[in-house]
């Protein structure tokens, strides 16, 4: 990350003692879908609930973006939260990136995060980054070790870089078990189409073809149109793959038993701790990376189908965090 | 035939069929009708005159159910009656043809007439065997000859016509209202209906009929109302009036005598055409090999069925259809020119259709003064229109040529129809043209505006203008033709001298009567 | 679904094709031969084996489901002289309102029907604006549009986010509708296409993909083709509103009660689209999201403008558009790519057709330069990149509308304003 | 119906010709229409109405909001006369989305490599981006006029294209370059020098005026001009009242078809340049994206008229914005679009109702004058004296 001292979190311990100063008003702007998406702005209001009720937070503010708004619009949001007297303002997703910037060096007093960015960096601005890309590793290694065809599937939501870097981990994950792996990889539509990451449907057909075409593990980034992937693998008797949160616990109860594993990209994590060190007085500004070293992104192990290789996706995990092995960020 | 009308029995002769008694009718601006009293007599063939605009198709409409009167009692056969939709006066025995056809092009003529009254089978299903026979039955019975499964954009006027009378037998209909059925037929087709309408008189039936060809009226008409400005100002007996008479009654003032004519044809070409030949779609020649050349102060008059490639002629020395063979505006070839540049070289255009062709009937009348001359003064200076230099000559215009309109601003859609085309006469003429096209100029125009009409044409004609005339109005075409031809199935079959001719006559030679032999 | 419609429209005569070629029952047999055939030739050629699988035949059917059902609710509404540019909004209403019936009634069959009402509200406040006010049908059906989305985002926050498994964007799962096999030739079938044969293989694959699997949903989906047909070109009530979209003043002038027909019409093409959006978050998804109709609206109408204005016609369109996404879809790369030497065959064909049988030999030599082109692109590439996959649907559409012969004839009074007692 | 009745109103509102008091009528009655059925959701889902309007009111007039409301405007000024451009010839772009999209893109591309001075480089991007505009809706112009494709399919398939094609353009590999840390990717940044200049024009804030505001109203002025005062514009206009007409007075309908989707087009192409030249400076993925479709609306609201389609844009984006301070409120910003829906059908219907109103009025008004004996039907053209007569 370019200009910030990039620090690396503590992982988040539950139940902390420590007592909070009443008063400290959290405002949240989600990207496009807001709470309730079941994906990644889910994710971040989890933090936000697990704060509120162990840090006995005052009810925050949660505002959401809308599909094709302009930068102004996000400035504004921002804005509103911090003269409203919200601090922290916590900004989820990419596209606040230039808006977060901008605000928080008109409001020095108020403390900023945001999610999925590092290239705003202020005094007063913390910067939530992933690893998504080794979290992908994982379960990549994962689908190929499980995949008797020797063929996985990727489907993502939108082709954009934040994806792109979950396809990439993936297939190096993969090709590191058995490079002659056949990975398929399909994207649901083109930016600034975003509505691959609201087409169940198209999720379904897509991983049908993969599916169809030999592979029997499919992996995917694709948000809300995930649910048709897992219906694609239970009709196809096939594996899959879930993002973000544990889908062997949130996905509906009819396919859970498809979802093998999860990359976990905890944002509930990271926006916990952010709000804990504010009560705490000790938000560091710049970047905290949340990558595997720090548990920030992982697989997950619900319903036990990952069991019998555990042990190699640990050595692999090892590996990663020694810095043995450098997974790519993007593909090819 | 008016044996027929008297053979009917007495006590239903006794019977008004139809009365009408006090009828108004406003629309915006305009007061359509004003206590109108109008009262048929069952059997008879009642004729209803007056000038464009007077309200007689308004009247029409109303005892049709189509519009609700503001005021006035309507009596079909003595009994009060009060149509909310044609639909109650369909059931009451009326029947309708309108000025305008009411046809839907895309649909056959099948569809066209059982629509509203479908013989049905198994409940919902449209059954066409029997509509097909039914209409086969009325077609043979009254010598209509049509065929039940062609589409309507198929047909010729003169056969839309005969759907439209056939739609109002289908229904059964009792009491027949014809609003100008005859303005786009030619004699023999004028004869042939007229036949059918005394057949229908002779069962019993009773019909109204508008017309602005005033010897029609008096040949067909057991009684005669005229209406002006929308009141009724006199009821006539046929048997006792002129035409001459009739036309006064309707104006409410004295016609001018007609002028004599004298020739003004010159020996300078102003338009030749040779070898000219369009194609339809299918590949058959609707113009095939025509050749003609019209002289300075020359009326080049085109007799014809309708059909039978007058339309295509026009069109395509218009340039708003691809053509083969030569066409020379004075000296100039003009056979590859645009529609456009035809226009600015000289030819003016009154085309066949004004509301399809000649008119944006949404626009205001000054800008309608524009179309067509765009590129020209008044209406523009380079790439800019002239908004006053148009309104101004639109004003002019209307005085001129007599168009009655509340103002420049309305659009040309409020316009009755013989103002509308004069609209469309003046501002060709004001195109200083060279050459005028001109497709039946005074089709559906009161007798007053006709002979306006035809003045300008003479007019223009002595300064020098060749006229181009296509029209189904044989009395015009030989009044102001000095060259007559005939055109059938796109060939020029006659050369005609207008002097010499009569209606009867040219009407033969139309219908290829004798080309065989 | 492309059958049917075709062979009904016999009886109102001109064909979109040529003049004089009629569209007869071995014709369309004929056609569909000869297009497996060649797609078979392709097959081969390329190793592309999906572009005419049973999963992709299968696939298609259902992304076509939703266009054609969308495709008709504008045909019932052009049909009766009104545009329905407000068939998105119509459809997203049937998403959520499908979605709701369903989950609240424990139903599909529930969510199916409030799914067409939820249509048919916003059929309803179009005809409303469009027949009684006499508004621009534009206007309103983009007026529509946008309140059918705000009002879905509203309800959600207001129904959904309370549930569990549901939020402010997407519903709790939806029970699902039964799905049917002809029994006792799926296997078979498989085996047959599992073979690779020519043509044979090919023809099992499509049949699987029609007779396996088939949600009950798509097969009233498809009943409804026909349907339109008889209801619209067969009875009374058809012809009527038919004229009402071809000449109002002549249906009023022969009694018929023109603001009842449009009414009727625009209600039943709310009804439609209702449909096509049930059938998006009921069948196809098993879930209500939000923007889930992904436009398909839009393409629905483009399917009815394809389709002639008729039944037959869109629905070819929408199942021209259904095919090309699930290539795309399924394996994107591989097939698109292949489809592109089926282009090119295909383009030779014509240019050969336009030098022999026609004698136009401009044409002939452009469209043979085209196949050229194609070739040449297919020959030196060996796959698409994913960002033109995306669109091959949309370009295919494009391409067939430039080359095929266009005699669109939309209904004449369609659009126009009518207003009762207007007649001029 | 008198000539002299109406003005500038009237003229807005096309069709309906309103006077007096009237032509205050329509507009307050749609707008009031619209509260009532945007209060009674309110009042449904438990939110008070005159609150919730007082909250909005009270934002939208603070100079930041003021600001922000004409800059949106400025971009949906320009949409809805791209779009309307097309409608006054009955050509429904529907595509200038996907116009818009990839001109911006290309425009921002080239804005980003060309080193030019300042102002040069403000024309050619601006140039790029009105050209590759009228290229792409040039396409929708040339599959109608060469084969008559409907232009609602081709546009709509050429948005789905332009998405295709500018996803592709956007990757490292062609024009995009990857910011470090960031999970967007734009085109290289346009230099500063480059940056049209905004304007402090509201007192109370910072925040600038775009600069791109000044060229929408003289775009809107043109548009004008063009329709109403030149021969292009009356052929334009006569096409779309009626084809037939237009090409029996010398017309060329294909040449007009094409020529209206290439200005549609160009017109189109500037509807990012606002945002790309006064706020992002590139062209990434979070750039706006369907504005086309809001210009179609706003289009239709202001009756394509460039002084309604103004006060549409300007409605428009008062709304879109006073959203933020719904939401703050907790009141859900939906209600926002359901407004923005309603106001369009509800302004088009009150423009119906009283222009129904006005004709009965009128229908009155002239059997009161009848009555009175003035008498004298329809007739002002003079005095009718007929000459000629019946030829026999
Ligand atoms: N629907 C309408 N709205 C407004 N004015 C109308 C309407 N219909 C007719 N008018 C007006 O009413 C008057 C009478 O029209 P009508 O059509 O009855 O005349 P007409 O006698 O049939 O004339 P023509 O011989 O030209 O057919 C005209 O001034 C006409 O402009
Ligand atoms: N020309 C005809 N030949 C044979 N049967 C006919 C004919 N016209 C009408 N019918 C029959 O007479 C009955 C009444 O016809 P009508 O046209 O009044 O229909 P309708 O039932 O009143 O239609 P709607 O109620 O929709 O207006 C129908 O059952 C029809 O089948
Ligand atoms: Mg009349
Ligand atoms: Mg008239």
């Amino acid at each position: 990350a370019c200009g910030g001292d990039s620090t690396t979190a503590t992982p988040a311990e539950g139940g902390s003692s420590a007592a909070a100063p009443t008063g400290a008003k959290v405002g949240l702007a989600y990207d496009i879908g807001g709470r309730g998406d079941q994906s990644f702005n889910d994710s971040a209001a989890a933090g936000l609930d697990k704060a509120k009720s162990e840090l006995k937070l005052p009810d925050p503010r949660e505002l959401t973006a809308s599909p094709g708004e302009t930068e102004a619009q996000k400035e504004e949001r921002l804005r509103l939260l911090a003269t409203s007297g919200y601090n922290p303002v916590v900004a989820v997703g990419f596209a606040y990136s230039g808006p977060v910037k901008k605000v928080a060096a008109e409001f020095p007093d108020v403390k900023f995060a945001i999610v999925d960015d590092a290239a705003a960096t202020g005094p007063n601005i913390s910067n939530l980054v992933f690893a998504e890309h080794e979290g992908s590793f994982l379960v990549g290694a994962a689908a190929a070790l499980k995949s008797t065809k020797n063929n996985v599937g990727f489907v993502g939501g939108v082709q954009v870089p934040l994806i792109q870097k979950f396809e990439a981990g993936f297939a190096a994950g993969a090709k590191a078990v058995n490079k002659d792996i056949t990975i398929q990889s399909k994207y649901l539509s083109q930016p600034p189409e975003f509505t691959g990451f609201n087409d169940p449907a198209k999720g379904k057909t897509v991983a049908e073809g993969m599916i169809d075409a030999g592979a029997d593990v499919v992996y995917h980034a694709a948000g809300g149109s995930g649910s048709g992937v897992f219906e694609a693998a239970k009709a196809g008797k096939a594996q899959a793959i879930g993002v973000d949160a544990d889908q062997a616990l949130t996905a509906d109860a009819a396919v859970k038993d498809v979802v093998m594993t999860s990359m976990l990209k905890k944002l509930d994590v990271a926006v916990y701790d952010f709000l804990k060190s504010f009560a705490a007085g000790t938000v560091k500004p710049g970047t905290t990376v949340y990558d595997l070293k720090v548990a920030g992104v992982d697989y997950s192990v619900t319903g036990g189908k990952v069991d019998d290789i555990k042990d190699k996706l640990e050595e692999y995990k090892q590996k990663i965090v020694s810095g043995e092995i450098k997974v790519p960020e993007t593909t090819s | 035939m008016r044996e027929a009308a008297i053979s009917i029995p007495t006590e239903v002769v006794a019977q008004p069929a139809v009365e009408l008694e006090g009828i108004t009718k406003r629309f915006p601006g305009v007061v359509a009708n004003r206590d109108i009293r109008l009262m048929v007599r069952r059997g008879h063939v009642h004729a209803i005159v007056g000038e464009n605009g007077a309200g007689k198709s308004t009247l029409m409409k109303i005892l049709y159910g189509m519009q609700r009167p503001d005021e006035g009692v309507i009596k079909i056969n003595g009994d009060p009656v009060a149509f909310r939709s044609p639909e109650g006066a369909i059931t009451a025995g009326i029947g309708m043809v309108h000025q305008h056809f009411m046809l839907a092009d895309n649909l056959t003529v099948l569809e066209n007439v059982v629509l509203g009254s479908e013989p049905r089978k198994g409940g919902i299903a449209i059954d066409f065997r029997a509509a097909r026979k039914k209409i086969k039955e009325i077609s043979d019975a009254y010598g209509l000859g049509i065929e039940p499964d062609m589409l309507v954009e198929e047909l010729g006027v003169g056969a839309r016509q005969r759907v439209e009378i056939l739609k109002v037998l289908f229904r059964g209909a009792r009491i027949l209202i014809l609003d100008e059925p005859t303005a786009v037929l030619v004699p023999q087709e004028v004869e042939e209906l007229f036949d059918n309408l005394r057949v229908l008189v002779g069962q019993g039936l009773t019909i109204i009929f508008i017309s602005h060809k005033l010897d029609e009226v008096l040949s067909v008409a057991d009684a005669i109302t005229v209406i002006r400005r929308g009141e009724t100002v006199a009821e006539v007996d046929p048997s006792a009036v002129t035409a001459r008479q009739l036309a006064e009654l309707m104006v409410g003032s004295e016609l001018p005598s007609p002028e004599t004519r004298d020739s003004t044809v010159t020996d300078v070409v102003a338009l030749s055409v040779e070898g000219l030949t369009v194609r339809a779609p299918d590949g058959r020649a609707a113009v095939d090999q025509v050749a003609f050349t019209i002289h300075k102060g020359e009326v080049l008059g085109i007799a014809g069925v309708e059909g039978n490639g007058q339309a295509e002629l026009v069109e395509a020395i218009m340039g708003m259809r691809p053509a083969d063979g030569t066409i020379h505006l004075a000296d100039a070839d003009i056979s590859s020119w645009s529609t456009l540049r035809r226009r600015e070289g000289g030819i003016g255009y009154i085309p066949e259709d004004r509301h399809r062709h000649g008119l944006l009937l949404e626009a205001p009348l000054w800008e309608n003064r524009i179309l067509g001359h765009q590129t020209r003064r008044p209406n523009a200076k380079g790439p800019w229109i002239d908004r006053a230099g148009a309104r101004g000559d639109t004003e002019r215009i209307a005085r001129e040529y007599d168009v009655r309109t509340p103002g420049i601003d309305v659009d040309a859609a409020a316009l009755s129809g013989g103002n509308q085309q004069k609209l469309i006469v003046g501002r060709e003429m004001s195109g200083d043209p060279v050459v005028l096209i001109a497709s039946h100029p005074t089709r559906g125009v009161d007798v007053g505006a006709q002979a306006a009409i035809w003045d300008h044409l003479r007019a223009a004609r002595a300064d020098g203008l060749a006229v181009l005339l296509v029209s189904a109005d044989l009395d015009e075409l030989i009044g102001l033709s000095d060259t007559l031809k005939v055109i059938l199935r796109g060939r020029i079959v006659a050369d005609v001298d207008p002097s010499a001719v009569t209606p009867e006559q040219l009407g033969s030679a139309m219908t290829g009567a004798g080309e065989e032999s | 679904m492309t059958a049917t419609g075709l062979a009904a429209r016999q009886p109102t005569g001109t064909a979109p094709a040529a003049r004089g070629f009629k569209l007869t029952w071995p014709v369309v047999l004929l056609g569909v031969a000869g297009f497996l055939a060649l797609l078979s030739l392709v097959r081969i050629v390329t190793g592309a084996t999906d572009i005419a699988s049973g999963g992709t035949v299968s696939a298609a059917l259902s992304l076509a489901v939703p266009i054609g059902l969308a495709g008709l609710g504008g045909l019932w509404a052009e049909r009766a002289g009104v545009v329905n540019i407000g068939l998105e909004g119509m459809m997203i209403f049937g998403t959520w309102f499908g979605a709701w019936g369903a989950i609240v009634t424990g139903n599909p069959w529930a969510g199916v029907v409030a799914g067409a009402v939820g249509g048919l509200l916003g059929g309803l406040l179009h005809a409303v604006a469009t027949v009684t006010f006499g508004v621009d049908h534009i206007i309103s059906g983009v007026a529509i549009n946008i309140l059918a989305m705000g009002v879905v985002q509203y309800l959600s926050k207001l129904v959904f986010a309370p549930m569990r498994g549901g939020g402010e964007t997407q519903s709790p799962r939806i029970p699902g509708i039964d799905r049917i096999s002809l029994p006792g030739i799926g296997e078979p079938l498989r085996q047959v296409e599992s073979n690779g044969w020519f043509f044979v293989s090919d023809l099992a694959g499509v049949l699987r993909g029609l007779t396996q699997n088939v949600s009950l949903f798509t097969i009233l989906a498809i009943l409804l083709v026909p349907l339109s047909v008889f209801l619209l070109w067969r009875t009374a009530f058809g012809l009527r509103l038919r004229a009402c979209g071809e000449r109002p003043v002549a249906a009023e002038s022969l009694g018929v009660n023109v603001y009842t027909y449009k009414y009727l019409a625009v209600v039943v093409s709310g009804a439609l689209a209702g449909l096509g959006g049930a059938y998006l978050s009921i069948v196809a998804a098993g879930i209500y999201r939000e923007g889930q109709t992904g436009g398909r609206g839009y393409i629905g109408l483009a399917a009815m403008i394809f389709g002639n204005w008729r039944p037959g016609g869109l629905a070819a369109g929408s199942t021209l558009f259904g095919y090309t996404d699930a290539l795309q879809l399924r394996q994107g790369g591989t097939s698109v790519h292949a489809l592109l030497l089926f282009v090119a065959l295909i383009l030779a064909a014509v240019a050969v057709y336009q030098l022999v049988k026609q004698q136009r030999v401009r044409a002939a030599v452009i469209t043979a330069v085209s196949a050229a082109v194609v070739f040449t692109v297919f020959a030196v590439t060996d796959t698409v990149p994913e960002q033109f996959t995306s669109f091959t649907p949309h370009l295919t559409t494009l391409l067939v509308l430039a080359l095929a012969s266009q005699r669109l004839r939309p209904p004449a009074a369609d659009g126009v304003r009518y207003r009762k007692g207007q007649a001029k | 119906m008198s000539p002299a009745a109406g003005g500038f109103l009237d003229r807005v509102s096309g069709r309906v010709k309103l006077t007096g008091w009237l032509s205050l009528a329509a507009p307050l009655l749609a707008i009031l229409f619209a509260a009532v059925i945007t209060a009674v959701v309110l009042l449904i889902t438990g939110n008070a109405p005159f609150a919730t309007f007082a909250l909005m009111a009270e934002y939208g007039v603070q100079p930041r909001s003021l600001v922000l409301t004409l800059n949106f405007a400025t971009t949906y000024y320009l949409a809805g006369l791209a779009v309307a451009i097309g409608f006054r010839m009955n050509l429904f772009n529907i595509g200038v989305d996907g116009q818009y999209r990839l001109a911006a893109l290309l425009a921002a591309a080239v804005g980003g490599t060309v080193a030019l001075p300042g102002p040069l480089l403000i024309v050619v991007v601006v140039l790029v981006g009105v050209l590759v505009g009228a290229l792409w809706a040039g396409i929708v112009g040339l599959l109608k006029a060469t084969r008559g494709v409907s232009e609602v399919i081709s546009s709509i398939m050429l948005n789905a294209i332009a998405t295709g094609v500018g996803a592709w353009l956007l990757t490292p590999a062609l024009l995009a370059v990857p910011v470090a840390g960031s999970n967007n990717i734009g085109t290289r940044p346009i230099p500063e020098s480059a940056h049209f200049p905004g304007f402090a024009l509201i007192p109370g804030t910072t925040v600038k005026v775009f600069g791109f505001i000044v060229v929408a109203i003289l775009m809107g002025i043109a548009y004008h001009v063009l329709l109403t005062r030149t021969v292009f514009g009356f052929d334009l206009r006569a096409t779309g009242r009626s084809e037939s007409a237009a090409v029996a007075s010398g017309v060329n309908v294909k040449k007009m078809v094409l020529a209206t989707m290439l200005i549609s087009g160009a017109v189109a192409g500037m509807v990012g340049m606002p945002q790309l030249l006064g706020a992002s400076y590139s062209y990434s993925l979070d750039f706006p994206a369907g504005l086309g479709f809001t210009g179609i609306a706003i289009a239709l609201l202001g009756r394509n008229h460039p002084v309604g389609i103004a006060v549409g844009a300007l409605l428009w984006s008062f709304l879109d914005n006073s959203s933020n301070i719904l939401d703050l409120e907790g009141i859900p910003k939906e209600i926002v679009i359901i407004m923005q829906g309603t106001i369009v059908l509800s302004v088009i219907v009150a423009y119906e109702l009283v222009h129904r109103y006005r004709m009965a009025a009128e229908q009155r008004r002239v059997s009161r004058e009848l009555t009175g004996g003035t008498g004298g039907s329809g007739g002002a053209g003079g005095t009718a004296t007929p000459e000629g007569a019946v030829s026999r």
